[in-house]
């Protein structure tokens, strides 16, 4: 290990553990490491923005193949800035506008097209088991699903009082919407612990090693 | 004029996207149009992005003039946002140091101080997630319950010792949570969320592309 | 038996320091000792190395031969869809995945939609795999880096990635790269490897698989997981790997075992911790409970 | 196609000027442009999305081929294969621009009362009786997503009932804007229950703008005042469990309503009545009667309950056999 690199580990190991740190209580290490954190993200997208947008998409094309007009879309994307002032504030709403009726045209059809339509066919599962390869196994996996889809739709269904068969099935959705929250809840500890073990082994496996280098 | 021009704007822009689904790119005009827009939207958007950061900027530029509680702290955030952003725009013909490349400053800060830190932040979690655990997870009701349950199977499943545990009360048990909590119910309902969620969005996007609702323009 | 036998004795071993820490937290109504118990039962296994056989999940087996039925040398689309905040599950998976794709000879493209970190991500990755495999940058792989607005980018690159694309990551006009010469859009693109810790997952099949017919298969975090189970069961995503335990999966098939493989063992003992710490906090509520009504009644 | 006519003509939707003119030129546009530009009208292109999608079921290889040869008689190129999702565009736009319109007009639209309405109600009654404060956490957005604006909503209801009995309310916020629209309902509810003397401005307070400040001094409120009923709403992320254990801890009653899905089975677990995803925005348009959240509301039901209806058909259909009906009717639901 040369030094840069031994200097670099310390440095991580510094920062991990002042966030750490929190745990016991809030202190200034924290505080600085945390108010470092804000600056260094703002500041990568400055550098990201100039050179992946303003420099690649907008003026070396313009330089290099002649695409003048892209100027249209910097104009519109530096109106933005008029949001700052009090009175040209609502010129950036054109910029926005653009932005958001786009992302909007995109969605209202990617949406019903690639989700909606898809998904409720996949659910026309059949109840017949000549059709299933594993008999009546696999119909009362389809028999799950339609009900699931059906009754977590009935759940969400809020036009009508949740009475009689409504309610019936309703009181059927929950319990699958709970089932189905309660594997959501232990993916997610899953997820919490695997971030965890991501810092112990850099914690173990790097700072521990740099600290053998260095005291033998 | 302040309302309907960005509303108008709004409309063709989504209006292109949405003429140009039903048609074939390579056959008209509609597809050269879909094009430009989009690629003009990533440029637009990115204006979008510095926007946030002129607004940290601001609000810490402020806090330090002003002399506000924990300045100091302010001013370390003005300090650390051009430390990063100064030697990037520089550009790198100068030297390997500056740019965004592999071995410039902005590279370095971000693998080795800003990333850890993100790292470590949601890291701190887990601990959080065990105590809430502990102290607050409780089978309160029958749904509760039933959600705890499933947790608790979910979780020994999904990890080898567990899996082992599970296998040994019945060799099919580990295939069984995969196929039906996972697959067969948890699957059913992820699905109906998912095409409640989709109206949702498909209406506000509805909403959107009329004008009838704006307010992200601020009305 | 073996196998049950250590798992009886991980058990004991697990529940000693548990119940005291537990009690501790109890009685002190501190949580700084529940915060020490986690941290001993992470710690504990990565030190040691303590460590299980991964079964393999179909989901996951699924993906594997989707990318292993490719011809070689097809083109494959890697996204790096995620921020530093989930390296440990996401990583892993971005690596065994390149592990996969570089020995087919496979020609691989990167994208990622996220602006804090993806690019940077992407570049050390993918680099510190191509030097492994003697890999060449523009022959064998490239990387496109980040652009605004994730929507546009997605669908944009429907009809052409040049036009949303200009130029790769570090500023080389694609038309000088010789690899992009035949690569103008979707079509042209044999798979879509879609590693994410978020929605934009979503918006691959939504708008990518269904608009354009691309197979698109993915590694998502454990907190994505159960929702994309929908979309593999409608057949619109070929296969999933979920959180850290399926990028175990993968490293598995690849043959090239890594930090996800490592920290399962880890993974395993905070589990089965939490779930006593879930067990004994109910417990101590019912008695509660219980108490408290005898009280009332008397 | 006759029943938008119909609907445009009877007046149903009324020119009120903008909507009305959105709404002809979208769905003139589109029903203009399949006809005139493939050549082929809406009415014959709906009847045939059966046959040619059904085509490209059965042989996935010649999908290629029929699209062409659609294309090639047309000079734009129409993708017929796409009216399916053209036709439920267009009857997903009217339903939920008729809806919103309704709405507008103040017509009678029926929403159910959301369980977790009463819950509210009954513990804020609680924290009267105890004589102990209400704590509302309006979440950690700002007010441009829609579950802080439903929260805002629902803080208007929470703090009428405070209002009514006296009891103390403090309601912590991240966002300069959020703190002005807070402020504003909660004097408002004041107002409205003839206590405008017991508001306090301090009752909505900017606490900090840091996610992990922000829930650091909310969870030392609940540790030093004890707040008997805790109600988070809106958007929450890893704070979520921070927060409901600290309230468990202090012995609150808790009720939580978020749409991230990932919070939502720890607010389920840790609290005592929780709004899931929906059941948030379906509140407070109930609360509020504002007409785009009610219309939409109502109009995406409308739809769901076609689409229940579709599957429950598809299953049918699949179940029983109907070979000549079975492979056209799934073809209707295929994306390409």
């Amino acid at each position: 290990m040369s030094w840069v690199e031994i200097v670099q580990i310390w440095l991580v190991a510094f920062v991990t553990l002042s966030l750490f740190s929190f745990l016991y209580k809030d202190n200034p290490f924290y505080r600085l490491v945390e108010h470092i954190f804000a600056g260094l993200s703002a500041g990568y997208y400055v550098g990201l923005i100039y050179h992946s947008v303003i420099l690649q998409t907008m003026i070396d094309p313009m330089f290099r193949n002649g695409e003048w007009w892209l100027i249209f879309p910097g104009i519109l994307g530096a109106l933005m800035f008029s949001r700052f002032s009090k009175n040209y504030g609502w010129i950036s709403r054109i910029s926005l506008a653009f932005v958001m009726g786009n992302t909007a045209g995109i969605f209202l059809l990617s949406e019903l097209h690639g989700k909606v339509l898809p998904q409720v066919g996949a659910t026309m599962r059949s109840l017949n088991p000549q059709h299933q390869a594993d008999g009546w196994t696999g119909v009362l996996l389809s028999l799950l699903i339609v009900v699931g889809v059906v009754s977590t739709l009935i759940y969400f269904y809020f036009s009508k009082e949740h009475k009689g068969v409504l309610g019936g099935v309703a009181k059927v959705g929950i319990w699958f919407i709970m089932i189905s929250f309660g594997a959501h809840f232990g993916y997610t500890v899953m997820a919490r612990i695997s971030l965890l073990i991501g810092r112990v082994q850099f914690l173990i496996f790097d700072f521990g090693n740099s600290i053998k280098e260095l005291f033998g | 004029m302040r309302t309907i021009v960005p509303v108008i704007i709004a409309f063709l822009s989504g209006m292109v996207m949405i003429l140009a689904f039903f048609f074939d790119p390579e056959k008209s005009i509609l597809g050269e149009l879909e094009q430009n827009v989009l690629s003009w939207v990533t440029i637009v958007g990115g204006f979008t992005l510095l926007l946030g950061v002129v607004s940290i900027f601001r609000v810490n530029l402020i806090a330090v003039k002003r002399r506000h509680d924990g300045w100091g702290y302010k001013l370390v955030t003005l300090i650390s946002i051009l430390a990063m952003a100064i030697p990037a725009i520089i550009p790198s013909k100068l030297s390997p140091l500056f740019g965004t490349g592999t071995d410039s400053i902005y590279d370095w800060l971000f693998n080795y101080l800003d990333a850890p830190m993100m790292a470590t932040m949601f890291a701190m979690l887990a601990f959080y997630i065990s105590s809430a655990a502990f102290r607050a997870f409780r089978a309160r009701n029958t749904e509760a319950t039933l959600l705890l349950i499933a947790a608790t199977l979910v979780m020994l499943w999904r990890v080898p010792m567990g899996e082992i545990a599970l296998a040994y009360i019945h060799p099919d048990l580990p295939q069984a949570i995969n196929t039906y909590i996972m697959g067969g119910i948890n699957m059913a309902v992820q699905r109906g969320i998912i095409i409640g969620a989709a109206l949702g969005a498909a209406a506000m996007s509805l909403r959107i592309l009329l004008g009838i609702e704006r307010t992200y323009l601020g009305k | 038996m073996l196998e049950v036998l250590k798992i009886v004795a991980y058990t004991i071993l697990i529940c000693i320091p548990a119940a005291v820490l537990l009690y501790l937290t109890f009685k002190t109504d501190d949580r700084r000792y529940l915060f020490i118990a986690v941290a001993f039962y992470v710690v504990f296994p990565v030190v040691v190395t303590i460590s299980f056989p991964t079964s393999l999940s179909p989901e996951s087996i699924t993906l594997y031969e989707a990318v292993d039925a490719l011809p070689d040398s097809s083109t494959v689309l890697l996204t790096f869809d995620y921020y530093a905040s989930t390296l440990a599950e996401t990583e892993p998976m971005s690596r065994a995945a390149l592990h996969h794709l570089f020995k087919k000879d496979c020609r691989v493209l990167t994208v990622t939609t996220i602006p804090l970190g993806g690019p940077t991500i992407s570049e050390r990755v993918t680099r510190d795999l191509a030097e492994e495999y003697d890999k060449v940058y523009g022959l064998d792989f490239v990387n496109l880096g980040y652009k605004a607005n994730y929507v546009a980018v997605l669908k944009g690159m429907g009809s052409s990635i040049s036009a949303i694309y200009p130029a790769d990551n570090s500023g080389t006009p694609l038309s000088e790269i010789p690899m992009m010469a035949d690569i103008k859009n979707y079509d042209d693109i044999d798979f879509i490897y879609v590693v994410a810790d978020n929605g934009i997952v979503e918006y691959w099949i939504s708008i990518v698989q269904s608009q354009y017919q691309a197979q698109v298969g993915c590694g998502v975090t454990a907190v994505m997981a159960p929702k994309i189970y929908a979309y593999v069961s409608s057949g619109q995503m070929t296969g999933l790997l979920g959180g850290m335990k399926g990028a175990a999966e993968y490293e598995k098939m690849v043959g090239h075992p890594g930090s996800a493989t490592q920290g399962m063992g880890a993974q395993s003992m905070a589990h089965l911790f939490i779930i006593v710490s879930v067990i004994s906090g109910n417990l101590m509520f019912f008695i509660d409970r219980k108490r408290g009504r005898k009280r009332k009644l008397s | 196609m006759t029943f938008v006519v119909i609907l445009l003509y009877k007046g149903v939707i009324i020119p009120q000027r903008q909507l009305f003119r959105f709404l002809i030129i979208i769905i003139g546009l589109i029903l203009l442009a399949a006809p005139i530009l493939s050549a082929d009208s809406l009415d014959v292109a709906t009847d045939s999305v059966q046959d040619v999608a059904g085509q490209i079921i059965t042989d996935s290889v010649e999908t290629t081929t029929s699209t062409e040869e659609v294309a090639e008689d047309s000079g734009w190129g129409y993708r017929t294969e796409r009216n399916n999702a053209l036709f439920l565009m267009v009857l997903f736009s009217v339903v939920i621009l008729v809806y919103t319109r309704w709405a507008k007009q103040g017509k009678e639209l029926f929403l159910r009362k959301i369980n977790g309405l009463d819950e509210v109600e009954e513990a804020v009654g609680r924290a009267t009786e105890m004589g102990r404060p209400v704590l509302f956490v309006p979440g950690l957005q700002e007010l441009d997503e829609i579950e802080t604006i439903a929260a805002i909503s629902i803080l208007g209801r929470v703090a009428r009932i405070t209002a009514r009995y006296d009891t103390p309310l403090m309601v912590p916020v991240r966002y300069p804007l959020v703190l002005a629209a807070g402020q504003e309902v909660v004097q408002q509810a004041y107002i409205e229950e003839g206590k405008p003397d017991a508001y306090n401005v301090d009752m909505v307070r900017y606490v900090a703008g840091e996610q992990f400040a922000f829930t650091a001094t909310v969870n030392g409120y609940m540790m030093r005042e004890r707040p008997a009923t805790n109600i988070f709403m809106g958007a929450f992320f890893a704070e979520s469990l921070l927060l409901a254990e600290t309230g468990n801890a202090a012995g609150s009653i808790q009720i939580a309503g978020t749409a991230q899905p990932s919070q939502l089975p720890f607010f389920i677990a840790a609290c005592d009545y929780t709004l899931m995803g929906e059941e948030l925005y379906a509140a407070s348009a109930y609360l509020s009667r504002e007409p785009l959240l009610l219309g939409g509301l109502k109009g995406q039901d409308f739809i769901k309950i076609l689409l229940i209806a579709a599957i429950l058909i598809g299953v049918l259909i699949v179940s029983l056999d109907i070979e000549a009906i079975a492979e056209l009717y799934k073809s209707l639901f295929v994306s390409v």
